[in-house]
């Protein structure tokens, strides 16, 4: 990691005088008719200089990745360039007929994928998948091809590469996935590696692996990188160069130092603002009683069991304990599979605990039932994750505001009355009252879900990713809402998430976890600055960015 | 909303074909007793009348004189009445199976798929020849032997639905708010999965038709209504001296089914977008 | 794998007996019952004679003991004796299941290998007039009534043409033996087995180009481009055998399904299988012989069910191993 | 219609065949259906058990076009004067097809024994029997309790077939594996049966009439579908279609064939009379007013011409035309639906609607009930068919469970035996199609019916027949509808298929084959 800012520098350096291994000019994509706008890349223009990454960030539908898959000519049908020139070396991708096009990929340019789950073939072997590379453009023997294939995995640091070429994708974990699509890419040496947000669906410390992979190969063979991502941590801890997109345009381009620290364009400006700054300032610790107070909590799932097959059993909640005072922000933070989505779950009982305690206010909410459950229930409420999945696409936003109320048996109108207040609270227009959650944004959207949850006046909330599915301006608004809402209403707030600069912006205390089991928790600042679990000592280094954003405080 | 979706059932052309045909075949079994007073099985002219050759019974008559294009008429009212009542009846059955199986899983799951897979073991239309024929061929034993048939499929797809819904966040909401589990079937979920169920029912529709008819050919028809089904199964043994009297039903069953299968498709564009951009 | 075979044989079986009590249940709750019918046929009846019959094939038991011996008998591996045919019923269904099984799956390998080639071509060539005519033919196929088809074919092929024989398994009592025989079922078969096939064949063409697009967006495919591959290649070894997954599926449930819709098939081409047998068997109210054919025809659809997943799992690795 | 008439005039002329010399050899190719359940005639006697099972049992007598007995096994007879005792001398020499003698033992085994217990419709004609005796190897002699005018009648194969003593005596007779390989006497052998394809008979070398049978095989072929059998015969693949084997539909056309001829004799034994009964139990049909209107209304005319190919002729009452002891000078109903609608005016009917069960047996009949329906509705009877299957139509009329149903039912040659149980009030029962059904009640009728049974001179049955005959038709107990003609189809080169009143129920041992010209 650390000689990474090193090797950049003398990289930058370099580029000067390279010829660029490829360059799009005044390139322009139009999208069918009855998209939200005219041209996907409108009059793009860049480099591609080797040895060097040029990332390019910009939010969902800012039209990064299609310039992406200009440039491999993997556009959809529906989508086709409409002008501009994409030159590799001297020729034009846009005009060369299928068959030249057919044999550059690969050979000159290779390309990687957000979900490698999907990007690979789930029938095949990943050697056969690997060794599909040089038979398309009739290189080795077949015996070869298998050998070639695992020295590959071999070089992208594959455990036991023998093993993993005779496996099939699903028997591999995501981070060796996104492995095998890089060897794949890197079969035929080619000069130009894009990789479309290969870090995205992966998890901190993979992808600080992913990222430190990438980089390390590029600078071995001098690959000029295309890498396109939305997050600005990743950026700063790979990129040379920065091209910013916003509606298609490159509205801001420039080196890694230059963007980062003295952003130009406002949108570009605005966007790093938003990034949630890694500094968990220290906090009066909180002396209120505590309103929730979990002991012990076990929950185990028993996965693939039949009348014959025994079934595995996972321990997702390894006897957790910790108390939520009144007022408070805990945080819950971990990678995929910690289990700290089922100990939210298990507060709310959407999951029943195996053992272990709950008490809310007093009350043991772990084994409650039927009726009972239903009124207690009330009092500690969720934000869910996906803005999209968690509004029912066939009930107006009033419905689902007063649903909840008016099964607790508040009348009707009372109930409407108190959803048009929710609406303002949370900054949305009463008269989103009677509108269909389709016609929202997805932070407006996240506003509403926020709003179900106060409708119902709890003590505890917990917010499950509430803000994962965000990009990172919306990102920032909904945060802000939240922390208001908190200080205005006096709640207690669980905040589950996998993303730490998130919950140092946010929480008062921390909970790291690690299969199943919480490893360390304490105050923000303490787990930033001292962090005394190994595990999460990884964590926060994994953080991308954390290095750039470390000098600039202390510079 | 109605507007779109018209927009993009009407965006696929067969779907507007079928529905134009359809509408015709509708048109034609409400006004049949006004197009032809006479009961369809009244013999009216000579037997065998060949088609084209007297005006009034343009598509001549059969075995013992009867008016084949009246008889036409008369049996579209037959199809679809069948055709839909059956499929209602079905919905009516596989709905509710397929909810509670799909929502509380478990036991319940099971018990309703082992039940649900009886139906499904025993080759349909067999099982539908010894209902009808048990419970002697009247519109009433049809329209129930074609209902038990055919509603398994029905309880396999809300199943499916509420399966993956039940798991959606607007529908664990709905639990934290202390919603009842009938409400939240009713209100959440139920209306949710009417798009595939619609899509469904259409083909239904079709498949009802097509069974009433063989049922009807096979002699299991309801004696006292005129059917498609009936008419070709009767004109059968007479295939060699008067073709007409088998082609005529047999292409009023094949435009009908083939309306209601387009109209099938262009509701599926329509009310799942995600999937119609597949296949077009 | 051998213990999911296990399992799968074991929760069959349990299925075939409650299907076969259903039947049970429900064949006897039909009017008509087959002493009087016998009788009938005897061209006289008195109540005496009809109470002999009764007696002879232990229909004045309860029901329930009805049911238990019968069940008892099928443990045993015996399907019981038809009362009007005066053999036992395994005979009168093994003379007849051969030729329902050549019917069906001639019928089941037609429509599946035409359809899914149709298919193929149809999607490879989305919006070409080649789709638009496949995708014609197939909605027209996937409309017309079987039964429908069979006359029209009958009529044409045999009564105007007279290029193949119009019904019957065999030319009967024409003595060919060896070769001459095989062929001359053959070409009693053409007309069946495509007739019956149809409808199948258009459910597979639409369903495998359904399932070739929707596999053809998904991002292994690009990932395939994206390596250089030749389209045929793309075609053949990742989108294809990845869209027959579905397809693989429900024609399995189908080959099952293809034994009792051979009813309208077998009647209209006299074809000796037993679809017919079922239904003379229940115009008789032949029981045990009704409850054979269902039992029999279950169990066909069972048996196909596990070859589609023993299949599925060949195919697909996931299940193979998970 | 006047064409189709005059065409099958030529038909049935053609069929009789000219005085040639009988040739050796060949295979007749004959349709079946529905496939017999069962050869062994002792134990089941529906057609196509007797048609085929014809050829391999024998009874003593056979019986002309007129009903007038032929020798069989027995080669000759005698009646007492005072009509109690039958006396029959059996032919000399016969074997059964196992190479045992066949003698008067097996004659009173098959009656005494066998038939006794198995054979429902001969009991009732053996309730009049005292005894059965074999004085010696050759001879039988009935004793009656009284006399029993159609006795003569009753020594036909399918009533009264010969039974193998040796094979079956002291056996369980229902379950004796003998069944599956019938042995008879007759001029054919059981060869083999392929249960859903084809019955196989074979010439019986050793047969006791001097150079018969002609043929060398029968063979019958099982096609359960009638548009099938149509096109067998058309191709060549049968050669004889008994009658009601392709749908009256296709009569005419295939009777037009080339090579092709047609005859109705052969049916004059059973002389197939079709009726709908009529429920007398419950209104309207109580009213025989309304039962008079009821043959009023239909057109029976156009039901022969339109459904029956012209063949077979109106019935002009209980007794059928070819059936002894028939007059024809009774009430006539012709079509006339102004009659029926004043009939039921003045009965005040209320137009309830009125449930008709059609026969199961096929288009034909179901079209029937459909042209009976519209002609029913035509003259203000709301009429619903209930569709059955055989075993649903067996059921409901056993149990009386109908208004109209159609039937027909064989005669018998004489009144006794195929009229009178359908009519006599001691002959109403639950649990039969072929009593009286229709439960019509009439002392006088009673009387005269067991009077004419046993009245000894055929002169004063006559007289008794038409008396009743005249009553019944007036009262309209049941619909008499048609005398089916039950055409036999066949290749003019097979001559002499059809010599007796049994018509090919009665063996094929007449039966060869010209050369084609």
């Amino acid at each position: 990691m650390h000689s990474i800012r090193a090797l950049r520098a003398r990289a930058s350096k370099g580029t000067m005088m390279a010829t660029p291994a490829a360059r799009i000019e005044h390139l322009k994509i139009a999208l069918p008719e009855g998209a939200d706008r005219a041209l996907a890349v409108d009059d793009v223009s860049f480099d591609l200089v080797p040895g060097e990454i040029l990332c390019i960030v910009g939010e969902s539908g800012s039209g990064k990745s299609m310039s992406a898959n200009a440039m491999m000519g993997l556009l959809p049908d529906l989508v086709r360039p409409v002008g501009g020139r994409i030159l590799v070396g001297d020729k034009d991708i846009l005009t060369l007929s299928d068959k030249e096009r057919r044999d550059m990929r690969g050979r000159a340019m290779a390309m990687i994928f957000q979900e490698p789950m999907s990007a690979l073939n789930p029938l095949m072997k990943v050697a056969d998948q690997i060794a599909e590379v040089y038979e398309a453009h009739g290189l080795l023997t077949p015996r070869e091809r298998k050998d070639r294939a695992v020295q590959l995995l071999t070089e992208v640091g594959i455990p036991e590469p023998e093993k993993a070429a005779r496996a099939y994708p699903f028997q591999l974990s995501g981070g060796q996935r996104q492995r095998v699509m890089i060897a794949m890419a890197l079969a035929l040496e080619p000069k130009i590696l894009i990789a479309d947000e290969p870090t995205t669906a992966l998890d901190v410390t993979t992808q600080a692996q992913i990222l430190d992979l990438i980089r390390h190969l590029q600078r071995e063979r001098d690959m000029a990188v295309m890498f396109i991502t939305h997050d600005f941590g990743v950026v700063a801890e790979i990129a040379d160069r920065v091209a910013v997109m916003q509606f298609g345009k490159i509205v801001e381009e420039g080196s890694v130092d230059d963007v980062l620290d003295h952003p130009q364009h406002d949108y570009t400006r605005k966007l790093i603002a938003a990034i949630p700054r890694l500094s968990a300032d220290r906090r009066a610790a909180i002396e209120k009683a505590p309103i929730l107070a979990v002991e012990g909590l076990n929950k185990t799932y028993h996965t693939g069991g039949s009348m014959f097959a025994k079934g595995r059993v996972v321990h997702a909640v390894n006897d957790v304990s910790f108390v939520l005072a009144d007022g408070e922000t805990l945080g819950i933070v971990g990678e995929s599979g910690s289990g700290k989505s089922s100990v939210g779950r298990c507060l709310v009982r959407l999951l029943d605990p195996d053992s272990g305690v709950v008490k809310l206010g007093g009350v043991d909410m772990a084994y409650m039932k039927g009726e009972e459950l239903r009124r207690e229930r009330k009092r500690i409420q969720m934000i869910f994750q996906d803005p999209y999945a968690s509004l029912n696409p066939r009930s107006r936003v009033g419905r689902i505001l007063s649903e909840g109320p008016m099964a607790h048996g508040k009348p009707k109108d009372e109930a409407y009355q108190r959803a048009s207040e929710l609406l303002e609270l949370v900054g949305l227009d009463a008269s989103a009252i009677d509108r269909y959650p389709h016609e929202f944004s997805g932070g407006q959207r996240q506003r509403i879900g926020i709003a179900r949850a106060l409708a119902l006046e709890p003590e505890v909330i917990i917010a499950d990713e509430a803000v994962s599915a965000l990009d990172v301006s919306i990102q920032a608004q909904v945060l802000d809402l939240l922390a208001d809402l908190k200080a205005r209403l006096n709640l207690a707030l669980v905040f589950i998430t996998h993303d730490l600069r998130v919950a140092a912006q946010v929480c008062d205390r921390i909970a790291v976890m690690q299969k199943g089991r919480i490893v360390e928790l304490g105050p923000a600042y303490d787990i930033f600055n001292d962090p005394r679990d190994a595990y999460t000592r990884s964590l926060i280094e994994a953080i991308p960015g954390r290095e750039k954003e470390l000098a600039a405080m202390t510079g | 909303m109605m507007g779109d979706f018209w927009k993009r059932f009407s965006r696929n052309r067969g779907a507007v074909i079928g529905l134009f045909i359809l509408l015709l075949v509708v048109v034609v079994a409400a006004i049949a007793p006004l197009l032809f007073p006479d009961s369809p099985w009244r013999m009216v002219q000579r037997p065998f009348l060949p088609p084209f050759e007297m005006s009034e019974y343009p598509l001549g008559t059969d075995t013992i004189g009867r008016n084949v294009i009246s008889g036409l008429a008369y049996g579209a009212q037959v199809s679809l009445l069948v055709g839909l009542v059956s499929t209602v009846v079905s919905l009516l059955i596989g709905i509710p199976i397929g909810a509670l199986a799909g929502y509380f899983g478990g036991f319940v799951d099971d018990a309703l798929m082992r039940f649900t897979e009886l139906f499904q073991t025993v080759p349909n239309f067999a099982l539908a020849i010894v209902l009808v024929a048990i419970f002697e061929p009247s519109i009433y034993s049809i329209i129930a032997a074609i209902a038990i048939v055919s509603w398994p499929p029905v309880a396999r797809l809300v199943r499916g639905e509420f399966l993956s819904l039940r798991q959606r966040e607007y529908v664990e909401a709905a639990t934290l708010s202390g919603q009842s589990h009938a409400a939240i079937i009713w209100r959440q979920i139920l209306p949710n999965t009417l798009s595939p169920i619609i899509v469904l029912a259409s083909l239904m529709v079709a498949t009802a038709i097509l069974l009433e008819s063989s049922l009807s050919f096979l002699g299991l028809g309801d004696p006292n209504l005129m059917s498609w089904g009936y008419m070709i199964g009767a004109a059968r043994t007479v295939i060699r001296q008067a073709w007409w009297l088998s082609f005529f039903p047999g292409v009023a069953i094949l435009l009908t089914v083939l309306a209601l299968n387009l109209i099938g498709e262009g509701l599926n564009d329509a009310l799942n977008p995600r999937l119609a951009r597949k296949g077009k | 794998m051998v213990r999911f075979i296990i399992s799968r044989l074991i929760k069959a079986a349990i299925l075939l007996l409650a299907i076969l009590t259903l039947n049970f249940l429900l064949i006897h709750a039909a009017p008509g019952d087959p002493a009087a019918v016998m009788a009938g046929e005897a061209g006289a009846a008195d109540e005496e004679f009809i109470r002999q019959l009764r007696e002879r094939f232990g229909l004045d038991k309860p029901l329930i003991t009805q049911l238990g011996i019968y069940l008892g008998g099928v443990l045993q591996g015996d399907l019981g004796f038809s009362y009007r045919q005066q053999v036992p019923v395994a005979d009168l269904i093994f003379d007849r299941l051969p030729a329902t099984l050549l019917l069906t799956m001639t019928a089941f390998v037609i429509a599946l290998t035409l359809g899914t080639l149709a298919g193929v071509l149809a999607s490879a060539r989305v919006g070409k007039w080649s789709d638009t005519f496949i995708s014609t033919a197939a909605l027209l196929f996937y409309a017309t009534p079987l039964f429908w088809v069979a006359l029209m074919a009958v009529l044409v092929f045999s009564v105007h043409l007279n290029w193949l024989p119009a019904f019957g398994f065999e030319t009967v009592g024409s003595g060919y033996t060896g070769f001459d025989r095989a062929l001359d079922v053959a070409r009693h078969l053409v007309l069946p087995a495509v007739t019956l096939g149809l409808f199948f064949m258009a459910v597979y063409m639409r369903m495998t180009r359904a399932s070739m697009l929707e596999v053809s967006q998904l991002d292994f495919v690009k990932t395939a481009r994206a390596k250089g591959l030749k389209n045929s290649i793309i075609q053949r070894r990742h989108i294809f055998r990845n869209a027959m997954l579905p397809v693989v599926t429900l024609a399995g449930l189908q080959a099952g399904q293809l034994v009792g819709g051979a009813v309208l098939t077998e009647t209209v081409f006299a074809w000796p299988g037993i679809g017919r047998l079922m239904f003379e068997a229940l115009q008789q109210r032949d029981y045990n012989l009704l409850l054979g054919v269902f039992f029999v025809s279950a169990a066909m659809v069972l048996l196909f069910n596990l070859i589609t997943d023993i299949l599925y799992r060949v195919v697909d690795p996931r299940i193979r191993v998970a | 219609m006047k064409t189709r008439l005059a065409l099958l005039a030529a038909a049935l002329m053609l069929s009789t065949s000219a005085f040639a010399q009988p040739v050796e050899g060949g295979r007749a190719n004959v349709v079946i259906q529905p496939e017999p359940p069962s050869l062994m005639m002792g134990l089941v006697q529906n057609g196509p058990t007797q048609m085929v099972a014809g050829n391999i049992y024998e009874s003593l007598l056979r019986y002309d076009e007129n009903l007038e007995p032929m020798p069989q096994l027995a080669t000759d007879w005698e009646i007492s004067e005072d009509g109690l005792t039958y006396t029959f001398h059996l032919a000399e020499g016969v074997k059964w097809h196992d190479g045992e003698d066949f003698t008067s033992e097996d004659v009173v085994f098959s009656v005494d024994v066998f038939l006794r217990e198995t054979h429902a419709r001969l009991r009732q004609s053996l309730e009049h029997v005292e005894s059965v005796e074999a004085p010696d190897d050759h001879t039988v002699v009935f004793t009656l309790k009284q006399p029993f005018g159609p006795f003569i009648g009753i020594f036909e194969a399918g009533t009264m077939p010969m039974i193998p003593k040796h094979i079956y005596e002291g056996t369980d007779f229902a379950n004796n594996e003998m069944n599956n390989t019938p042995i008879g006497t007759g001029p054919f052998k059981f060869e083999e049966w392929e249960r859903g394809s084809h019955i196989l008979l074979t010439k019986n070398e050793d047969y006791y009439e001097e150079g018969k049978p002609y043929l060398d095989e029968i063979y019958w072929h099982v096609i359960p579908d009638a548009a099938a059998r149509a096109v067998a015969y058309e191709n060549g693949v049968v050669d004889i279609l008994p009658g009601g084997s392709v749908e009256n539909f296709d009569v005419e056309r295939i009777a037009n064939l080339e090579n092709s001829c047609i005859t109705e004799k052969g049916w004059e034994y059973f002389a197939p009379h079709s009726w709908m009964w009529l429920n007398n139990r419950e209104a309207p049909f109580d009213d025989a007013r309304f039962r008079q209107a009821v043959m009023y209304a239909m057109d029976r005319e156009f039901a022969r011409d339109a459904l029956w190919a012209g063949l077979g002729q109106v019935a002009t009452g209980p007794v059928a035309s070819s059936t002894r002891f028939y007059t024809d000078d009774v009430t006539q109903y012709t079509y006339d639906p102004a009659k029926a609608e004043a009939l039921l005016e003045e009965m005040g009917y209320d137009g309830e609607p009125v449930r008709l069960l059609p026969l199961p047996y096929g288009e034909t009949w179901q079209r029937w009930a459909e042209a009976v329906k519209q002609n029913l509705e035509e003259v203000g009877i709301p009429v619903e068919i209930v569709s059955t299957d055989v075993a649903g139509w067996n059921q409901r009329l056993a149990e009386w469970d109908y208004d109209m149903a159609f039937t027909y039912v064989y005669q018998y040659g004489d009144p006794a035996l195929g009229v009178s149980r359908n009519y006599v009030s001691t002959n109403i029962a639950k649990g039969s199609q072929w009593n009286n059904v229709e439960g019509y009640e009439n002392e006088e009728v009673d009387r005269i019916f067991d009077e004419a049974a046993v009245a000894v001179t055929p002169e004063e049955r006559q007289e008794l027949y038409t008396e009743v005959q005249k009553i019944l038709v007036d009262e309209v107990p049941v619909a008499w509808m048609l005398e089916l003609g039950f055409p036999t189809i066949h290749r003019c080169n097979i001559k002499d298929l059809v010599t007796s009143a049994i018509g090919l129920n009665d063996g094929f041992k007449n039966a060869y084959i010209e050369e084609a010209e």
